[in-house]
């Protein structure tokens, strides 16, 4: 039902923002997922979009729960672990004129999801998928996801010692016609982004860094206080839940300069935001980019690629004007006589 | 030399893969069809492109049995690698052709023997001389032509089909035929009994392979997206979309009413699938078992989230990538219990060409109507071998899209309305697509629990409740799906009940039986699980009731024994599995083995 | 006040997600436990990590029934928002302790009530800020220790044990236990009949949960290689196994015997385990339903191949995501037909946290034995929950490594051997792994057809008879196999068979059918599959059997008629899935429904 | 058995050529694949490498059945379609004495094994891991694979759309420590980069353009030869397989230089070989030579990135000199009174 709503708190679409509200959330308290669920109805109510123009997916983790917190009014589709990117690819062709928004995370992105994410980006599939990236799977209780950095100690994990998947990385190799980078906890870059995301025709890979409260931690951190320091506690008894605040940055962080952010393990992470100048419109300057920032281990937020040419997944396919979830069985089923040829055909 | 054996012999042709040899083959097929004389072609391939040895057997049958036979009167050897085998294998007053340039000694006095200048007559060809391997195989069915009578207009009829018409390729290869048949009247004197002659028992049949059938019955099924992998032998359906769609499903503007995706895997493939299905097109996939392995977690989130989609598995030898061009009916009891947790999931049974063109439209409705996955069942031999058929028949009724909700639907009831509740008490809620504009139509579908209203629950009895009205939905299903096809003879004392592509065999066998002196059978031919109320009642009105299949574990006795317990001492399994189709004998025997007991 | 209660009641918990009362919880538990008192505990958990209710019941039994029960005698209640339901359960005459800050009436007056000042009380802890939260927790110990006369030393025990003898902590925690305990003596009046009194029941008992007991029954059966991705329920068994490995399994010179991976997904993660147990190593993965689904190709590869690994699938309710924080025997059809063709999987069924060990190692022996995966089916209740249970066994007998050949046994044979030949009547092949350097050791492994001596075989006959052999080596693991429990009584008129976490439920049940006036009953507790000998034997005897399960499909009932389809009439259904461990009561009332009938 | 040899003819193990040989191939005359098999002959004979001490996996495709066409007296497993890379993480641990060595396919790797391609590498996993590329499925008869150029037309395929995936960008990406990339038809410089591979400590990837003689054809070539050009007949029909001869490069094929090669459909790729002075060790180097190939259109062939330096991940593990398959029920079962202890700390 459409909430009635004061013409003054309304935006062009003639909704208010409680038509873009979702459930309420079950994160955790502080979990940066939860900022980017925000984001989502923020930019959702200021572009003014039908909620009914968006279809909302994801995979499973925490992360992939938050489309039930944002676009109540959007259909959604909580599918499997890993497998976001085909679901969304079959559903793309029903009604091209409803746009696909999903949310996986970087254990359903990057480990068992990287096949169906790289070939969902070179099919150019038109959809904004955005990574709740945190370095751990958050729902099953703290591993190593595959974006976890090397050296990272978990509780009972031990340290991760593989390479990391670098989300940003694997999309530019495969040819994603827009990649961006940013942080839960800076709310008006993520705020832009989203809404480049949302308007890129084609595959718009947003990779947001959101810090897990509970579960990226290490040993010198929280969870570690002194009594339960001990590796033989088994991880599954560990269900007390700090209520921390979720990490922001201040206002004032400028294009071009790199800012130290405390995790809430205490933990150090380097952000550098790209500079003014920096052309997103080349390929090579993107992958030299992300070299350098990986040797210095920055992590670089800003719109890092973006190719506005390029056709998508659904305009390689001549569909027609009505979606095809509305055409019906005259113009689906070939007529009788047809039908008479093809058995003639037949030999 | 003995009578003459019209039209009731079989002939195979063995050569080398990659030879194109299959060209030559099935212009013999369908010129014997274009006689008037029931056939059937069985492709036996290796699992490689070119090199390893293939067979080919046509069985002509005046009485119309279709049947796989183990025998061979007649070999056409023109394989040096499997020329010994192919020699013994010809049936003592048999007839061996053999291509002269084969150093081989051919020792048996049992048989006609005739030698054929194959090489010789090709390079007389007038092709060029990339060409002459190719059409060099042409000379055996010129040759076979005048030592068997068969005739030269159907031949060519065969091959104006096979080149669409083209003249050019149809003169070169007929010209090398007729050559080939000038030769063998000249230098061939026919010492063998097998003889052709024309029949009219091939009118109203056309012929057609299973994956093409099921292709069209797809497209008359309207079918919007397919997505798929290849792999043999399901990938000549997905491609045989390709060549029909553009043909037959195009707007007047030149728009196309579908897509056909090919997938990076299977485990995507289906999940395009089920992506479209949930978005409200008719969506399909089409693979065989290792592929189905791999759909198994999408297959559990489709039945638990109530999506339509229609999954061919065309069937191969397992388990694992087992013998990858050989039939089978192996992954029945996979598929019944597709997917952890309690699933149970709809399967169709095809047993004919003409069968699989209708199950190609009908698993759309029962999909749809159903709001679940409905897998159709195929397998190499129905799916990739040359069938006579009756023609395909224009679906006898229109389209049924179930229960879905659009704009004016909810504006009629105020936008109320819940997902997942049993308003008409037959388990089968009402669902809405995205792209549906109302404000109400929207919600969040999820393999987790959920309640009436779709919102996420993990309250014990709204989880029953919910797996309780699904149960209700797949005992609806059985009122649904297509009924079992009974033959029942007076005085028949034993059961036999088989599926698919089985049927000639089991259809030969019935008479084979009688023939041995053995009982007298009903036949129920299954089309569908979960199975209908006739099944249980012809199952109680014999003593014994043989489940005659095409694999090791006899997985339908032991489905049927698991669905109607109280009957599964009448069972018996008559199953073997060796990677061919079953032969009538085959199952006669299995059948009296048993009686004897 | 009624009659004291002793040692024969619930208690339920009612607390948030993520605010530590786990903790608490099991110190209750096993603070009964020192006490001697038959306990089980239940986690009812959230698939969320905060915020949402949660519940946990302790069951005092001093008869030592060790089911879920349905109903709670007592009531603790610190979640506003549960709190109207948790007042509700309160069976009447019972007690209901609540968090005092709680802003809801309670107005029931069938029971007794105790407010408890957690707040305050915790506020008044010496501990940091931070930790106040958690700690309040211990203050429904303190008090329920007070109102039920729980054990102090008990307590301190528990707590010394939780925190690993840690002094800091157990000090802090047993500070607020004590105030509390001390403020309900000075503040409530007792006014329930329920108490605990010491009694020596546990003695010869320890206490764990079937995911560790997997772990450690596994290192004693020398794993040595583990891949796996974290799913619940399933995640604590390899985190075990990086918890005891380090611990039990290096070398004098600080070597690892063992490697554990934590793969990308469930297909790499069981392919993992297959390349190394082909390799010679023992090898397992362990996972839940969604993962069994994803390794089905895999598990039909090492089927078809030989490769011996062990699968635990620690189960949850299905289909689909499902409710994966809850439990459920609903893979046994899956896993007992996984694979497509004719696959057929061994599986063993442990019903206690012993047999979780026990089948920890045997299940290794059983895999390279039979060259073969075998799948121990545990589920959430009987992996996550504390469970009292005999002491771990010292396996009995030594490793049985399966025929392998090293260097010496060929150089013995000359060279002269084949992978796939049945030599000694069992069906069971011999072996070389790689690493093995002699030149004759190496073999090409494929899923594709084979012969004996491992190479590429499309040939019919030889498939079959590879297939065949399988099937008698399927034979031979209906030998081997764990055989079942039977438990038989005089002048019994019904079996039930059953098996895993509903052994308790059962056992119970048997006496409550008593004394309701039902039948008497024997009882089959089934260990594995295949069956053994002994199941159809039972199933014989009997005019009916009732196969108790929880899942909705009666998956054991139809994998059994399947199996013995002559002895299918006399099996009835006792099954039912909600997420929740059976209840004795519910078994009674299934079975006694179907007896009136 | 060891084969009785001319000492004259035998390598530093004392091993004969024929001690090297596989099966007789069942792959279509003139197939790429053929001469890698042949190659991977030759060089392990000329490397002297002890068979026994090599184990080969493979998983299904044309090239997946190579591995059964060299080296007999190594261990093989021929797996699932896509999943080589965990069949040999697994068995990695079991000697780590014995080096294995991978062959896959474009379609192998680049389309259903993608997930598993990346978190091998990821793990610097010790492997060689070639792959045989010819940008179609050879074994199922010809449709596109991952590595298909955009605009490659194939029969009943139509003409595919999408980005191709590159592998060795993709193996950079995913951080290997060894890409190269060679061609079927250049014996000399695969023979090099073998070797290379073979003795590289790491992941070693390894791609070679191996042409499909059969199906990697297009519109205007053999297959379409004026009969069967009409798109509707059934491409499971066309049985009849040409006999062509192998494409082979001269020997004079200089470094740095660009190369037309026409391939059997009578399309023309660009192979580039690397320059002399090209410095395989920076990543950054790599990533822009690889983007300026994709540019211009080339195939750039030669050794693209090597860092030795790297533990594997075996390394990782600190396994005892036995092989860990040797290991008997003394090293593997502990001690009777360590299950006591155990038993009491179970509450
Ligand atoms: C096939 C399958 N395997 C495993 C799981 C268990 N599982 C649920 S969420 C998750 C990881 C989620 O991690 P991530 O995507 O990073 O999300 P986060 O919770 O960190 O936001 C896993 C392994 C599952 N649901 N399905
Ligand atoms: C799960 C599964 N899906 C599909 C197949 C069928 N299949 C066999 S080989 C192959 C493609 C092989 O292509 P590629 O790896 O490029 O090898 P090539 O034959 O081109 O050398 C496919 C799809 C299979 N065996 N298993
Ligand atoms: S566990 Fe971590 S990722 Fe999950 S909701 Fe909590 S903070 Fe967020
Ligand atoms: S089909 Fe292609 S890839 Fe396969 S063997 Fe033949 S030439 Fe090689
Ligand atoms: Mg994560
Ligand atoms: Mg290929």
């Amino acid at each position: 039902m459409t909430t009635p709503v004061n013409p003054a708190q309304v935006n062009r679409a003639g909704l208010g923002r409680a038509d873009y509200r979702g459930q309420p959330s079950t994160l955790c308290q502080g979990c940066g997922h939860n900022s980017i669920a925000n984001q989502v109805v923020n930019v959702a109510y200021e572009l003014g979009i039908v909620p009914e123009n968006i279809m909302k997916f994801s995979g499973i983790g925490c992360s992939s729960k938050s489309p039930a917190y944002f676009l109540n009014r959007s259909f959604g589709f909580n599918g499997l672990h890993g497998r976001m990117a085909s679901l969304a690819t079959g559903a793309l062709f029903a009604d091209t004129s409803v746009h696909a928004l999903g949310v996986s995370g970087d254990g359903d992105t990057a480990s068992i999801g990287m096949g169906g994410f790289k070939h969902l980006i070179r099919r150019n599939a038109p959809m904004t998928y955005i990574v709740e990236n945190n370095g751990v799977y958050g729902l099953t209780k703290g591993q190593f996801s595959a974006t976890a950095e090397v050296g990272l100690n978990l509780k009972h994990q031990g340290t991760n010692q593989y390479m990391p998947v670098d989300i940003c990385m694997e999309a530019l190799a495969a040819s994603a016609t827009f990649v961006a980078r940013s942080f839960a906890g800076d709310p008006k870059q993520l705020k832009e982004l989203l809404k480049a995301a949302l308007s890129h025709n084609g595959i718009a890979v947003l990779d947001v860094i959101s810090p897990c409260v509970t579960f990226n931690n290490q040993e010198n951190a929280f969870h570690s206080y002194s009594w339960s320091k001990d590796h033989s506690a088994p991880l599954h008894e560990i269900s007390f839940i700090p209520k921390l605040a979720e990490i922001r940055l201040e206002e004032e962080f400028e294009e071009g300069t790199v800012k130290e952010v405390t995790m809430h393990d205490g933990s150090v992470i380097l952000i550098k935001k790209l500079e003014k100048e920096y052309d997103p419109t080349s390929r090579a300057n993107a992958f030299q980019m992300i070299e350098e920032a990986t040797a210095n281990n920055w992590l670089v937020t800003g719109l890092i690629y973006i190719n506005s040419e390029k056709p998508t997944l659904t305009d390689l396919y001549h569909l027609p004007e009505t979606a095809l979830n509305r055409l019906g069985e005259s113009d689906l089923r070939p007529a009788r006589t047809t039908l008479e040829r093809i058995n003639a055909l037949m030999f | 030399m003995a009578d003459q054996v019209v039209n009731d012999f079989s002939v195979t042709i063995a050569t080398v893969n990659g030879s194109g040899s299959q060209t030559a083959n099935v212009t013999l097929l369908r010129a014997l069809f274009k006689m008037g004389i029931p056939v059937s072609g069985k492709n036996l391939f290796p699992s490689n492109i070119q090199g390893l040895p293939t067979w080919y057997t046509i069985r002509l049958s005046k009485n119309g049995h279709l049947a796989r036979r183990d025998e061979h009167e007649i070999v056409v050897a023109l394989n040096p690698a499997s020329f010994g085998r192919d020699l013994a294998a010809v049936l003592p007053g048999g007839a061996f052709f053999y291509a002269d340039d084969i150093q081989q000694s051919v020792e048996r006095t049992d048989i006609a023997v005739y030698p054929m200048p194959v090489k010789a007559l090709a390079r007389a060809a007038d092709v060029s001389a990339n060409l002459r391997d190719y059409i060099a195989n042409m000379v055996y069915v010129g040759v076979l032509a005048q030592m068997l009578g068969i005739d030269l207009g159907a031949i060519q009829q065969a091959l104006d089909f096979h080149f669409k018409g083209k003249e050019a390729p149809v003169k070169s290869n007929l010209g090398v035929v007729q050559a080939a048949r000038d030769w063998a009247a000249e230098n061939l004197k026919k010492s063998d009994p097998y003889m052709c002659e024309p029949m009219n028992a091939t009118d109203g049949y056309i012929m057609s392979d299973g994956n093409t059938a099921a292709a069209l019955g797809a497209i008359y099924g309207g079918v919007q997206f397919a997505a798929w992998y290849p792999i043999t032998p399901a990938s000549s359906l997905a491609e045989s979309l390709n060549v029909y769609l553009p043909q037959l499903r195009k707007t007047a503007n030149d728009k196309q009413t579908y897509a056909v995706l090919q997938a990076e895997d299977e485990l995507s493939a289906i999940g395009m699938a089920v992506g479209a299905g949930w978005a409200g097109l008719r969506a399909m996939t089409s693979t065989s078992g290792p592929g189905v392995s791999l759909m198994t977690e999408y297959a559990g989130l489709a039945y638990q989230a109530e999506v339509p989609i229609v999954v061919w598995d065309v069937q191969r030898t397992g388990p694992s990538t087992g013998l990858p061009t050989r039939t089978a009916q192996g992954d029945l009891t996979q598929v019944y219990f597709l997917g952890h947790g309690d699933s149970q999931q709809v399967m169709l049974l095809p047993a004919s060409v003409q069968e699989c063109f209708e199950f190609g439209w009908r698993a759309f409705d029962l999909a749809e109507r159903l709001q679940a996955p409905v897998f159709v069942m195929s397998d190499l031999d129905l799916g990739m071998n040359q069938w006579m058929t009756r023609p395909f028949e224009y679906p006898g009724q229109p389209m049924d899209r179930g229960k879905v909700l659009w704009e004016k639907d909810l504006e009629e009831l105020n936008g109320v309305w819940a997902r997942y509740k049993d308003l008409d008490g037959d388990g089968i809620p009402y669902r809405t697509v995205a792209g549906n504009r109302h404000p109400a139509a929207a919600y969040f579908t999820r393999g987790t629990g959920h309640d009436e209203h779709a919102q996420y629950s993990e309250d014990p009895a709204t989880w029953e409740a919910n797996l309780a009205r699904m149960k209700k939905k797949y005992g609806t299903a059985r009122t649904l799906v297509p009924k079992p096809v009974i033959d029942t003879l007076q005085g028949a004392e034993i059961g036999i009940l088989s599926f698919g592509s089985n049927d000639p065999a089991v259809e030969e066998a019935r008479i084979l039986l009688n023939q041995a002196g053995g009982p007298q059978s009903d036949y129920l031919r299954l089309r569908a699980l979960p199975c209908t109320q006739e099944v249980s009642e012809f199952i109680k009105s014999h003593a014994r009731v043989y489940i005659v299949e095409n694999n090791r574990d006899g997985q339908l006795r032991q489905i049927l024994s698991a669905a109607i317990p109280d009957q599964a001492p009448r069972l018996r399994s008559a199953c073997h599995a060796d990677g061919l189709p079953l032969t009538a004998e085959w199952v006669r025997d299995a059948i009296l083995a048993q009686e004897e007991d």
